[in-house]
């Protein structure tokens, strides 16, 4: 908690006070998902002028497994806000909190768990079942409202997907400061695994089961960011004694921990007794396509095919094999049969009540501060995005979500193969085109008048030709999918075209961060992401910008493993060779590059009030893990750090969590 | 083995609608259809279990099953020591 | 004669879906399927034209039409008018 | 044009003048349907206060054949505003036009056609593209545009959808005032018959064909309205030729026009053609239906749904003809079998643009008045509507459109005959219940974990037992459907039972007249006509409804068929039976309720400025066959005209239209 400061707590300010409590209330009976974020809601009172108002924020990552850890936190909260005159609307006001009150939504029991202090002492604690009504409390509750809450944290943490509408009155803090936060998390997964259907699921996979859901994607998320394997391993091991389609699982802990050969063998032995479980033939599957063994990927993807037809992913991870093995037009039959799925969206923090802009207080945290990130100003962005190019700014496949989303992915990727004209030429090969529909179909009208004689029908012409006939309907969402694709080639052509023009010149190629931006979505959906890296690159040029740098990151995380692989002689078929000296530079260039995103981010997340991002974590262990955590603090010392800027407490903040997950020793 | 009597309801291009007796209705492709067929025809469907096709299938499988074993699930064995 | 290999994806009630070699998909009413058959099965369909069954339909649609036309399509026949 | 005065002209004054001009134009490209209904446009001139405003209104039915006829329109209005000073918000005004524009969708070629009058002269015409730029005006578009002007008019003339949204400033005139005009629309239909697909079609139709698309619906409708029938047929047999798919309107005509052996012949002969023509299949099962033959019915109507396996209306036929024939169990697999339309909206007259309620002027026509039908006090409706009893106002059954209305409509024939309880056996019968369903899914997910042996799986235990694979598995739209049935089987049941009670104790059951409505709309979609005439009835002698009104006029013109039917011997089995002086005194009764009815509902349409309704075309000319003409005149006169209140004239300007067009000898 060392980093919260009157500075990094947002508030909503109430219009009627206690409004927002009696909102969440009555929308407790609508929520079909996760639910809503924590919130805290307080009653603060100004004792020179005696006023009394409501204010309340949202919360994710804070421990809720029992009434005296969430006083202790309303408790921190209201010392921090009453120790000196909070900046309130541009005014000092002394503020004292009265009363604060914390909610916590149950999605296994569909209830709200409440606990309520007033200052200076007195706690309650009550359960609101979805009218509102309050029920008897149960340990079995309280273990539900804690694994819930730490769902909500770990499935909402590092969304790419939020837009314009995600909330900004939000704290999110690291579910697991200690060993003992995790260990509890962990073992309430345990405990509730049968009820993990309740929490709903990716919206890649059409109804949750014991196997994916919320609560088993939320566990792996665990284990890898605390790297606890071992443990996870053993309650894995122990629910597939009783429910055995967990087994994959098993698998992708050994492979995230890059036990290779232990997760083969898991594998091989289970694939006995299930060997229609597409799960497990999927993460096979994906291993064999990972070493590049398409030949055994194949087969091994047709039968989680089979073995699980009407679901999306194992389709998508079978035109993914097609692609790499060069049939393009197996691949786009294959794709054309993917079961989209339409009716879910991806689980979002959202508000309950939409405050109205005026009633916001933003602060801005003082006490971490790096002019470039922390001084970003929101009325220069704003008057960027309504001067942007509007070509760029409209691209409807940016807006592809879910499975549209991953289809698209494979589209592109075939594009990126085969290019735009040979693309269409398979297109016509396999689908019905609609000239040629129209054209059967008003042949076999002017014979329908006829065919009522079944003699004469025996002849045969009615039938449509043989080649047609192979042929298929080419669903709707995939022909709208290849609108979408001519239209990103095109714009993605141009600027490559332009690009290489105004080099040739010598000609400065203007171009706002946004824009560059937007041509780096553009180059990264049409799988150039090289291309994608150098036009995010020259976004972050201008200035700082959130979405570039994750997405930059996530490309020279990329970069780090190939050179990996590279090193190990492992690289794939299509990854370029460098020499021994080329791989030790750009190596150093990929820690550099990573150190500053890492920095950079960090510190844009603080400014909005969020300590918790698994991204960053991870970039940070893998860093410590190739040079090392002395020379990653001294790197930023040398870089970042001055004395008063608060960076490096910030990153240290970050290390410290890495080393109670053991993630490295301290004398190191 | 089953046997039943179908109406071709509809043929659009590579899908054909087909209706049992009892109207219930099977998309299916009219590449499995044979010649001469056209809407108003009636075709006669036998379908029957391929258990010789499953035992093929399942040994080809167990043999796909070995190989990834044996490929990647054994520990790399160690370079001999030479002792002189 | 069409025949065709076919893997049994999945048993839902009513429906089983089956795949073809090319993953063509065909929702496939269960009760036209064999006994014994699960998840992973493979079954053989035929596909054959019923000639036979087509010309007795015809005819049968042919009475229906000449009934329909015999009971309505006809003018009513005057009444006798009765000479004294 | 008789009833044309400044009483009946609504008008929209415009924030900025020719503002609806402009978004006219804009939406344009938007337009994906028959098109928004004609627009009149006036720029009006205060001589006294020099002041100019811009109004205008819709318009449906008026002659847009060419500007001659349309310049002829905007004079008149003009003239008649010009006339003597206008009431205008409060005030009067001595408003003149100075300019006026009329605009007509020409759906065909997607143009707007404009006519715009300068007064005191100069006229000129344009026809603006999706793009709102001129195009050069043809023959063709004239044609076009007259045609679609008229379809919209006849396809949204007495439009029971309509809902609060609906248009009122508009004014709606009989298309069809001379023989010329009916003429001219029927030739149109024919040189534009290849082009009625563009038109659309209704929204119990997946897509529109040539055989049935709205321009066909308005030619039968125009045909049925005017009685041309002969000059009906010589056009299809004409087309018929040429596009055998129109047959089976040959075959609708006849029955339309009471010659059933003729239509039953054209059937006959066509039918050795087009053995698969689903639409002659249908009319045929639909005759022989109406006769009480199912037997020869059912296999019609099987071979209609055979032949056109993806279209509603013969798997809704065939449903109907399985009820009639007791086979519940087989009514209900077929009608989860339906493919419910779910893409497409009936067409509705639909605003350009919204105006704010105090821009509406909407004038009381004083020329045609009865008290209790003009003066209705709408904030009296209003205030009702805020007290009805919020059960019987949501009961979502009455939302239900289309398709899904038609289904529903089956299920509720269902239930009428079988009672609920026996429903519910034939639906768990054939249908998978969600207990069964899950029993049998975790059944076979514990053979699942050993049937990977393929030598084991042949013993058999693994597929579903015999009875419940034969089971389907029940729809959700369907299952939807019941749960609507069973709410409006509640409401219905109690409303009956507390009738009954209150009739017993002789205590008034004491309902607002929008709670008897909804009560008789219950009963009507229960298919319990007699009750819901009943409820009606009781409505209406609360105060003048325009539903209601509408509903029994319905139910009473449905008794004069049956009546019909039993007078000729042609009865229908569960017709009861009656003696000839019973016959001759319901007859009666009929007569004056039908003539009460359509006398208030002139009165309405008028009052809200319109004056084509072939609802009560078809009621007076059933009346003036059945009474003669004389008959029904003095009984208006007797009981509805004074000398002042307009009424009689108002109903001799229908009798006219029925006398142009040769329903009855103006001498009869």
């Amino acid at each position: 908690m060392s980093f919260v400061t009157q500075g990094s707590i947002p508030e909503v300010l109430e219009t009627n006070a206690n409004d927002s409590l009696t909102e969440r209330t009555q929308c407790l009976s609508d929520i079909q998902d996760l639910g809503p974020p924590d919130m805290v809601h307080l009653i603060k009172h100004n004792p020179s002028t005696k006023t009394e108002i409501g204010t309340y924020l949202y919360y994710t990552g804070s421990d809720v497994s029992n009434s005296a850890c969430v006083a202790a936190l309303l408790h921190s909260i209201a010392d921090i806000i009453g120790e000196t005159p909070q900046v309130w609307f541009g005014k000092h006001k002394p503020w004292k909190v009265q009363e604060a009150t914390y909610c916590a939504y149950n999605a296994f029991s569909k209830l709200d768990t409440r606990v309520n202090v007033h200052f200076p002492g007195g706690v309650s604690s009550s359960m609101l079942d979805a009218e509102g009504n309050p029920v008897i409390e149960k340990d079995r509750y309280w273990l539900e409202t804690a694994v819930s809450s730490v769902v909500r944290a770990l499935i909402s943490a590092d969304d790419d997907e939020a837009d314009f509408s995600s909330i900004v009155e939000i704290r999110k803090i690291n579910p697991f400061p200690n060993e003992e936060t995790i260990t509890i998390f962990l073992k309430g997964c345990e405990d509730l695994f049968f009820e993990g259907p309740k929490l709903g699921c990716a919206p890649t996979i059409q109804l949750p089961t014991l196997a994916s859901n919320y609560l088993v994607d939320a566990f792996m998320i665990a284990v890898s960011i605390t790297g606890k394997y071992q443990e996870g391993l053993e309650i894995l091991t122990r629910l597939a004694h009783k429910e055995p389609s967990v087994s994959y699982l098993i698998a992708k802990l050994h492979f995230m921990s890059s036990h290779e050969v232990d997760g083969i063998a898991a594998l091989y032995e289970t694939s006995r007794e299930r060997p229609l479980d597409s799960n497990l033939l999927m993460t096979q599957a994906e291993f064999c396509y990972e070493k590049g063994r398409f030949d055994l990927a194949l087969p091994v993807a047709i039968r989680a095919v089979n073995s699980s037809p009407s679901a999306f992913l194992p389709w998508a991870l079978l035109v993914k094999v097609y692609i790499a093995t060069g049939n393009y037009e197996q691949a786009l039959l294959t794709l054309n049969s993917c079961p989209i799925v339409t009716h879910k969206d991806k689980y979002h923090l959202r508000r309950v009540t939409i405050p109205p802009t005026s009633n916001l207080h933003l602060p801005l945290p003082v006490d971490v501060t790096l002019p470039e990130v922390s001084s970003l100003n929101s009325q220069d962005v704003a008057n960027e995005h309504k001067e942007v190019d509007q070509t760029l700014l409209n691209l409807p496949a940016g807006n592809l979500k879910s499975t549209f989303a991953i289809a698209y992915g494979l589209l592109t990727e075939i594009v990126r193969k085969t290019g735009w004209e040979a693309l269409l030429k398979f297109r016509a090969k396999v689908f019905v085109m609609e000239e040629e529909y129209r054209k059967e179909k008003s042949e076999s009208s002017t014979t329908l008048a006829t065919n009522g004689n079944v003699e004469a029908a025996n002849g045969g012409s009615e039938t449509p030709k043989e080649d047609y006939r192979k042929k298929r309907l080419c669903e709707r969402w995939l022909d709208n999918l290849f609108m979408l694709l001519y239209e990103d080639l095109r714009v993605y052509t141009m600027y490559r075209a332009e690009l290489v023009h105004f080099t040739a010149q010598q000609m400065e190629f203007k171009k706002s961060t946004l824009e560059w931006e937007l041509l780096g979505l553009v180059s990264s959906r049409l799988c150039h992401q090289k291309e994608a890296a150098e036009a995010y690159n020259l976004a972050l040029s201008g200035r700082f910008s959130v979405r570039s740098s994750k997405k930059l990151l996530g490309y020279y995380q990329g970069e780090k493993k190939r050179i990996k692989r590279i090193e190990s002689g492992q690289k794939k078929k299509d990854e370029g060779s460098m020499t021994s000296e080329e791989i030790a530079k750009y190596k150093q260039t990929l820690q550099k590059k990573i150190l500053d995103l890492v920095v950079k981010l960090s510190i844009w997340n603080h400014r909005w009030y969020s300590e918790f991002s698994p991204m960053l974590l991870d970039a940070l262990a893998s860093m410590i893990d190739d040079a090392g955590v002395l020379k990653v603090e001294s790197e930023i010392r040398a870089n970042y750090a001055t004395e008063t800027n608060g960076v490096f407490e910030l990153i240290s903040d970050s290390l410290e969590f890495l080393k109670t997950h053991h993630f490295y020793r301290p004398d190191e | 083995m089953v046997e039943v009597s179908l109406t071709v309801g509809k043929l659009d291009a590579s899908l054909a609608l087909l209706l049992t007796k009892d109207h219930h209705l099977i998309e299916f492709p009219t590449i499995l259809l044979p010649d001469g067929i056209s809407a108003g025809s009636i075709v006669k469907i036998n379908c029957d279990r391929d258990i010789e096709q499953e035992i093929k299938d399942k040994e080809i499988f167990d043999c796909i099953q070995d190989e990834i074993y044996n490929t990647f699930g054994k520990s790399l064995p160690q370079a001999p020591l030479l002792k002189v």
